[in-house]
């Protein structure tokens, strides 16, 4: 399954894009999409714990799944305000 | 209630001015400003990134509980994104109410948890290069499933 | 520091304005709106007023204990006297500082102690006539007498 | 000795006039004065206790002395903000 991930601040500057696509296992879960991103992007090894994933616009856990057509987005740290 | 990204200067006494009423006693206002300085380095200049549609959902969440918790309905907060120069206003709130305890409350309320939940970065732009600035690590809230119903 | 009774309409954004500084990162205003009702009565309008001399002075008074509390500096405070309708904003407070939380301390506790010990007063003009309002009775410091050295 | 007395609010209103003239003996104290606005006022018996009494723009008590020249007022409870 195909996800189209948002990518903001500092994750945009390490993918390089707005949005990529990352294959993961239908039926799949938001920790599936941090270890593909772990693998073609390894500088997100070290980082991923502080990085959190929004399923639909709200922050989702490692096992939260995620459904073909879901609007995903890698959230760094913020600093709103 | 006003919840909303904006790329143009944020006026802060408008958004007061969309909060009074009658029934007001207390408006208070918080403005966040870009500084000269952070942590220890001059700054020249900032550049905000929000992810729009969801910072304004959050920020509808914000002021959903502010509603719960304080019972102020009254509410205005404007987030501006792109280049800010030093002294532009970063994001502006007003809270009205009957009473200055809750007004105070409300418009704190907001930027305490602007800063927590809303996903908005700034990047910073000094003498010695520029660097994404990370306040707050989310944590996505660990027993259910945000976002989707329950099945 | 601006601290002063006038008699014409306050423009809390001009306070704003004055206390805002390159350093300021936070910038907190309350403004005080005449209500369209009090105690279960409806509200005409309002008159202020002040001991103008003593009410500037005490005014002085609350903004130095804010820079010693808060380490705020930046700070303005408008009282207005006269005839006030409603919506008109009888009191306007602007505070700035490098973070929100010292902005927001000083501005609530510059409203919290105008209505202790700054000489002013309101009365109230309703369909069953006016009556001077008496919030908090002033109490003198026990135990030296303040306004004169000790002999 | 005569004490200028300003007078506010309802205070004023008792009088009728923003200042009025009161004779206390040569080194009098803020009871004194307290004492003879109740003789020439009855209706202030009543509420003294709620009225404070400044002498040089300070809220003083009782037993402050008032000295000729100094800056007196009546100061009922006060409802500025």
């Amino acid at each position: 399954m195909q996800v189209r991930l948002k990518c903001f601040a500092w994750a945009r500057e390490v993918t390089g894009e707005e949005e990529i696509s990352v294959e993961i296992p239908e039926g799949g879960t938001v920790a599936d999409l941090r270890a593909r991103l772990e693998e073609r992007f390894p500088v997100f090894a070290g980082r991923m714990e502080s990085i959190a994933v929004s399923v639909n616009q709200e922050f989702s856990g490692d096992k939260a799944r995620i459904r073909p057509g879901d609007e995903v987005a890698l959230i760094p740290p913020i600093s709103g305000g | 209630m006003i919840c909303r990204i904006v790329e143009r200067p944020i006026d802060v006494q408008a958004l007061a001015a969309q909060v009074e009423e009658a029934e007001a006693g207390a408006v208070c206002t918080f403005a966040g400003l870009v500084r000269n300085h952070s942590r220890g380095q001059r700054v020249t200049h900032l550049e905000y990134q929000a992810y729009r549609e969801m910072a304004e959902k959050k920020l509808r969440q914000v002021a959903d509980e502010i509603a719960e918790r304080f019972g102020v309905t009254r509410l205005a907060i404007e987030h501006r994104v792109g280049v800010l120069r030093i002294g532009d206003v970063a994001v502006g709130i007003a809270s009205a109410s009957a009473h200055r305890d809750a007004a105070f409350k409300a418009c704190r309320y907001a930027i305490d948890r602007i800063k927590q939940v809303v996903p908005i970065w700034k990047k910073e732009f000094g003498e010695d290069g520029a660097v994404w600035v990370e306040e707050c690590a989310v944590e996505a809230p660990p027993a259910r499933e945000p976002g989707r119903p329950e099945n």
